[in-house]
């Protein structure tokens, strides 16, 4: 029950998305604006970051402030901005080609830097923008334009690499489980520290198998765990399809040092003097 | 402030505005810091001065030299040869000594146990007096070569123990007493060695009543001249010769309560500091040539997104990783062109180590009052150079963003067109001013576009607030009268003023402000002139280029040009300028 | 090849030498798979032609448009209006009706079921017929409203059934004979509707006798150039509206024994092909704005290091992200000037869909013969148009690298000097010319130095070898003779030629290559001018600007310059040059 | 025993490091050539690729092919060169500024991708070359002008995100080291696919307290293993200092598709035929 101020309907805006008719992504902006409205946070005082790709359009269509960057450097844009203004509640939207292709550096240091933050990547593996090539996230054997055959490559695993480098919470989600994506996202924007939230998120245009998903995916069986490298071994070991928080660490966030007196800089010139 | 002292040499020598010496010694020899001395001993005195280092490829432990200049009035550029040189040792010396000219009525110290001169000093014919540097330290407890060169060239030009004293005394002082003592009695030996050569180079007393001086470097008076603007946030990556402005924000910031973040790359730092700048804080960067390419994508899209950001390019020799401790002016092509698309925004560049301050601070400003990027052109010459400046007026520039107000009409335009083309901008937490900053080209409220009619309007908008701004009479810098002109800009103008000094009927122009072009101003300057030489270092003259590309050159052009890492001196200058007089 | 027929229509209309029609309708209803049958059909009757198509924002599903013209002579941009435009819907015609203008005596067909006629047009007064496309294709078992807009198109202009018939059976044939027959009939109910109008835009048969035609886009072009310029590796990073080359070169690449890698971001693609090619191997990327920007740094390092790399750069609307599916020239800046430090290279434009070929391949043997980056720069307008041309004439130009062979003598220089700048490049695997490819400044071996003497040389070199290229006579475009001169550069010169055609005495000028500038090639071919036009899709005047800086302008000059979308059209030159002409 | 027809000193060059006085790549170096020697391979038919750093200017100093790049893309020109050109052995020699800061994304990916090369960090846990900054790798506290006092950032793992992201074979080991690390190199060599080598190695100069490194390393205690989720775990769980190869999989190298044979490009133009 949500006996909150604000509405789901609240941090939506009234932009009409740019998505294919059936796309995930639909569900994704029901579930953050859902999310949003537990967390009851006045949409003014959030901010939405994102990169480039069809996923990363996302930040218009809610009535947070917004940010639509250059492809990748999502995680780069908010940093700044959560580090220089700490009262936001910061989240940032990638695709898996946004933010594990071109992205993949400001990932891995986002996870170490664990500045307090959401990241949700909506993993549909494939750039569906640029209208079907294979994603760090798409499996080896998926034909392509620009990869006849596949490209031959095992997939990324960028919840295991999430672990690797320092992210305090790792989940994984499917769109279509709005219940359960809402709840995660939820949990993340409440734990301290660099939160990660894959949720796979069906390209139906360009991936129409990934329609099957819906009946693939399930819950994680074992409990979530503070211990990464046991997180680390149970995604490495698992099928990709296992949703739920499967990991909440304790590092303590980045911390910013910015007061809020912003002193004078006049006190600065003695050291000039001879 | 302590009153020079003539010079202790037994013959007299007459006065002089100007001397250079060098200071030359293996890393470690403590070369660098025996000059430093002499420069903050010189600033106590009233005099300015510039010091220079030269070092080699070795990360440590290879050849170093101080190279530096003192004189009765501002000077921040090198003289054309020195008048005193010093060798500590002589390690490496054969890679550097071509490129450190003493002067015929010069001066070279040696001490025999450092091995001989090398052949290509010896071979110029100049005096060279040998002293024990070595014997003379060692006969002091805890004595030091490199304090015994500065005894010596103490000795040399007249600058007093007391202020030499106050400096080590502030630097050494928490050491012990035996550690001042023995400075003072290592250069009190160089002192006396000094009076016993024939030669004296005696500096005339500062010439104008001025103030106090401050010692500092082109990379922290930029550093100093950006929060003085409003800068709160900075995002870094080191890159050389651009860290040490970094360095210098990275404390100063903690202590007026802003914050520096190491960022994994140029790409992030850059982006970092847009989204800084999107929250509402003024933001900064500074990089050099290679960090500054990899900038120029997210660039465009402070560009694009009207986002302030103000970036710092340390230019150094190019292309492509270059001599990243030398200098160039190599990076008014990209820092002007190097955008995708068409994307105007502003590129000024300091005209002196004392102007850095004034020139960061109006970068904050224009970045914040237009909503743009603005990319300043310092360089390796600017921001490694220490110098003695008299203290930076205060100058007021202020960070001042034109903001939207809280409101319940939800009707927030965030590019809305206005008289000057500069939109409110609602800085997140302001009620009702929510909207999405976006690189795609869109229409008022920030919604992509594919609308010719939204391309258009928001082009005309982001060039019109560019183009309108009242930039002032900062465009550059007017000295002098004649039909013969020098054009420069950035770091080159010290060393053409001082070309300029003793020659009458010259005049010397140049650009602080690079982009948007100055076109009015500078045609106004230049309204009849006859001869133009521009000046500048580049191997392909892109300052010249530049200028051409804006405005017809009804004169007769000459263009003095260079790659780095050979700076280009007053003396060239000058000679260009008599040259054609003679014609 | 089959000959076209007389109009179907009752009436006789003149025959014309161009006609061009619209099919419009959201994604899905067919409106691209029409355009490009009719075209393909053309082309087995020996005309010209070329489509371009317009999508809305949607992914998928939104709105679609094949936009086609088809002439008795090469034509590669659209005519300023439409003679016919077909609506299969009306989905989402707001957004694009405004930009796709019929003609005063023009057609609109539409039919009723589709909703109402768009009042935008319905207001120009334009004649409207309706059919009953819905209500046709029903008719027939598996028939298709497309196919029914087919049929009216071909009855409209006289193209055959059997040229149709011959491309629907080529791509439909395998799906059974059912499919085909069912396509046959909706053409032929849509010849019979189209024998009812009261309209007819009957073409007249190709002029010239030629060979076969081509059907080809110019990212295509570009990538079979590439390929007999002899490039066999590439590397790729998909964009809008580039993505296409790479898709082209993936498995044509393959099947002549290269490969194309799809790496994690622009800065791999260009690094990756950087190494490829130091490997020996000419190497290739394409992207568009964006990813240039990302790519500059290492162009200079290739720049430096003197590691031929060819980068295709289609160029969209911008700054920043701008609008990924429209075209514009206002990457030219970055391409030219985009390099920190001074860095020669080359930077090339195609100058029509069928000079892609040609200007790729021109730009593969000048990246190994002068070991230099060379950029391309193509656009959206010739990467996407699909069009009829004459088969490209086979060009001899190939990879002629200059290399080092094998030797025990240990005296490889790798950046020797040289009589051209050009140095011979030991490739790996090369018996004792091993040595360290580098990007900062070095020596004749390429080891790091910092000194004077080695920058200046190595600048020198790499400046010598670009400028003392024989750039043949391929730096341009010049037709016809006046001294009334539209100047023009890249994609933008079919639309110039369009213009001139039938206007007399004015000169057709356009560069294909931009950098090196080809001064004394241009002022040959402006010698005498009186008035020039400068032409260019910017919005900043990119173009003129450049060639202000490199050469005098004495005549009078006018600017017709504009930012994308809008592509400029004949007409609007045209119309500026009678202007001209009249006053 | 050293059979081979060339010598270590057949893999040097005549050109004098840059390198303060004791610093640990000079070891490296050693190492490195050593371990060309004991390979055997031509000089001529080797490639040393590297890009900016203090350790970055390592292939000059020895007689192969090499290419000193720019800052951080090392691995992306080395994929270019062993794709086109796979008869040639590839080695890559990085620093842990160059390597995980500015060039993490290409480690992510090639590991992922697993080109038959071999990369080496030579990690000093500090920005040597600019003259002291805390790079990845670098301890929280560790005060330096940039970051006052410490990063405060918990250190990076980079074998685990090398077993995360797919690479084929990792091994950690200490330049002081040379007989191991010789051995350790030609295995890593030897390995099909992507090999990684961190090698510890002090920065005199910025780091002194480095010297102690001697002391502290120390050989793994396990074997080695070809389980990556046992690897990833026992790495997050070790001290930083256990030396050896730890992981060797048998994931199959990326495959090249370069035919020796080049084909005749008028066979494309078919296509283009009306
Ligand atoms: C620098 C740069 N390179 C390439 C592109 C082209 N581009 C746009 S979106 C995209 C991929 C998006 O994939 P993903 O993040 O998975 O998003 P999706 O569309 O699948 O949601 C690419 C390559 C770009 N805009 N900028
Ligand atoms: C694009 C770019 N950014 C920054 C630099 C400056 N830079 C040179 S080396 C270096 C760090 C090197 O650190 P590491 O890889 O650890 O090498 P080390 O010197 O410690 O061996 C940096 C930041 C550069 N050359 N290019
Ligand atoms: S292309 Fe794929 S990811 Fe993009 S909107 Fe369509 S379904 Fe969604
Ligand atoms: S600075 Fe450090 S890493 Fe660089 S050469 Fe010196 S000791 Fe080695
Ligand atoms: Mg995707
Ligand atoms: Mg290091």
């Amino acid at each position: 029950m949500n006996a909150n101020a604000f509405k789901a309907k609240d941090y939506k805006s009234d932009i009409a998305p740019i998505w294919c008719p059936g796309c995930g992504d639909y569900h994704v902006l029901m579930s953050i604006t859902k999310a949003m409205a537990e967390l009851n946070r006045d949409p003014k005082d959030m901010a939405v970051i994102s990169g480039i790709g069809c996923s990363s359009r996302i930040p218009a269509y809610t009535n947070c402030y917004g940010f639509h960057g250059v492809h990748g450097r999502s995680l780069a844009l908010a940093a700044g901005l959560k580090v220089s203004r700490p009262d936001l509640t910061v989240m940032v939207m990638s695709g898996d080609g946004d933010g594990f292709s071109i992205g993949g550096n400001h990932f891995l240091h986002a996870c170490r830097r664990n500045i307090d933050m959401t990241y949700i990547v909506m993993d549909n593996r494939v750039y569906g923008m640029t209208k079907g090539q294979p994603s760090p996230t798409t499996e080896p054997d998926w034909d392509s334009a620009l990869s006849p055959g596949g490209t031959g490559l095992s997939p990324f695993h960028p919840l295991v690499i999430a672990l690797a480098s320092g992210a305090n919470f790792v989940a994984r989600e499917f769109s279509g489980d709005i219940k359960n994506s809402t709840k995660t996202i939820v949990e993340a924007v409440n734990h301290p520290g660099f939160s990660f939230v894959e949720i796979l998120s069906p390209c139906v245009t360009f991936r129409p198998d990934e329609r099957e998903w819906k009946g693939a995916v399930h819950r994680a069986s074992v409990e979530e765990t503070d211990d990464p490298a046991r997180a680390a071994r149970r995604i490495m070991t698992d099928d990709g399809m296992n949703t739920g928080i499967l990991y909440r660490g304790h590092r303590k966030p980045y911390a910013a040092h910015v007061k809020d007196e912003i002193g004078d800089a006049s006190a600065l010139e003695a050291k000039f003097e001879v | 402030m302590t009153e020079p002292q003539a010079p202790s040499g037994s013959v007299s020598f007459a006065p002089s505005e100007s001397v250079s010496f060098a200071i030359v010694g293996t890393g470690g020899a403590g070369a660098i810091t025996a000059g430093s001395l002499l420069l903050e001993a010189a600033g106590k005195c009233g005099w300015y001065g510039v010091l220079n280092r030269s070092v080699g490829p070795q990360i440590r432990g290879g050849e170093a030299a101080a190279l530096v200049r003192l004189a009765t009035h501002p000077a921040e550029c090198m003289s054309k040869d020195f008048d005193v040189l010093i060798a500590i040792d002589w390690k490496g010396a054969d890679r550097f000594i071509g490129n450190m000219p003493v002067a015929s009525d010069g001066l070279v110290f040696a001490d025999p146990k450092a091995g001989a001169v090398p052949a290509l000093l010896a071979e110029t014919g100049v005096d060279i007096e040998s002293c024990a540097l070595k014997d003379l330290a060692s006969a002091i407890e805890g004595g030091r070569e490199n304090m015994v060169a500065v005894g010596i060239i103490a000795g040399l030009i007249g600058l007093p123990m007391e202020a030499l004293m106050e400096v080590v005394t502030a630097k050494l002082g928490k050491k012990g007493e035996a550690v001042v003592a023995a400075s003072r009695a290592s250069i009190e030996a160089g002192m006396s060695e000094a009076a016993r050569s024939t030669h004296a180079y005696p500096l005339a007393p500062a010439s104008e009543k001025t103030g106090k001086r401050w010692l500092i470097t082109g990379n922290e008076a930029v550093g100093l001249g950006a929060i003085r603007g409003g800068i709160r946030f900075a995002a870094a990556y080191p890159i050389t010769p651009a860290t040490e402005v970094l360095e210098y924000l990275a404390p100063s910031l903690a202590k007026i309560g802003g914050s520096l973040v190491q960022a994994e790359d140029e790409l992030a730092s850059i982006n970092m500091a847009i989204g800084a700048s999107f929250g509402g804080r003024p933001s900064i960067t500074a990089t050099s040539g290679p960090g500054l390419a990899l900038m120029m994508e997210a660039l465009g899209l402070a560009v694009a997104a009207e986002v302030p950001v103000v970036v710092i390019d340390v230019m150094r020799c190019g292309p492509s990783t270059g001599i990243a401790t030398k200098s160039e002016q190599s990076d008014l092509n990209i820092a002007v062109y190097g955008f995708h698309g068409d994307a105007p925004h502003v590129v000024i560049a300091p005209t002196s180590v004392a102007d850095c301050l004034f020139t960061a601070q109006w970068a904050v400003h224009m970045a914040e009052v237009m909503q743009t990027p603005v990319i300043v052109l310092s360089d390796q010459s600017l921001g490694q150079a220490r110098v003695l400046i008299e203290r930076p007026a205060d100058v007021a520039f202020l960070a001042g963003r034109k903001t939207a107000d809280a409101s319940d009409a939800q009707t927030y335009e965030r590019y809305a067109m206005t008289a000057d083309g500069v939109s409110p901008m609602a800085i997140p937490g302001t009620r009702g001013g929510q909207y999405t900053a976006d690189g795609l080209t869109h229409n008022l409220r920030g919604t992509p576009s594919g609308l010719a009619s939204d391309q258009k309007s928001q082009m005309d908008k982001r060039r019109a607030k560019i183009e309108g701004f009242d930039y002032g009479n900062h465009w550059g810098v007017v000295e002098g009268e004649g039909d013969t002109v020098v054009l420069t800009w950035g770091s080159l103008t010290g060393t053409a003023r001082e070309a300029l000094r003793g020659l009458t009927d010259i005049k010397l122009v140049a650009l602080r402000q690079i982009s948007p072009f100055p076109g009015a101003a500078l045609a106004a300057a230049l309204a009849g002139a006859k001869r133009v030489l521009v000046v500048e270092q580049t191997h392909s003259g892109q300052f010249l280029r530049y200028i051409r590309a804006h405005m017809d050159l009804p004169f007769e052009v000459k263009q003095l040009n260079r790659e780095g890492p050979n700076l280009i001196g007053p003396d060239e200058i000058a000679a260009r300028i008599m040259d054609w007089s003679a014609s």
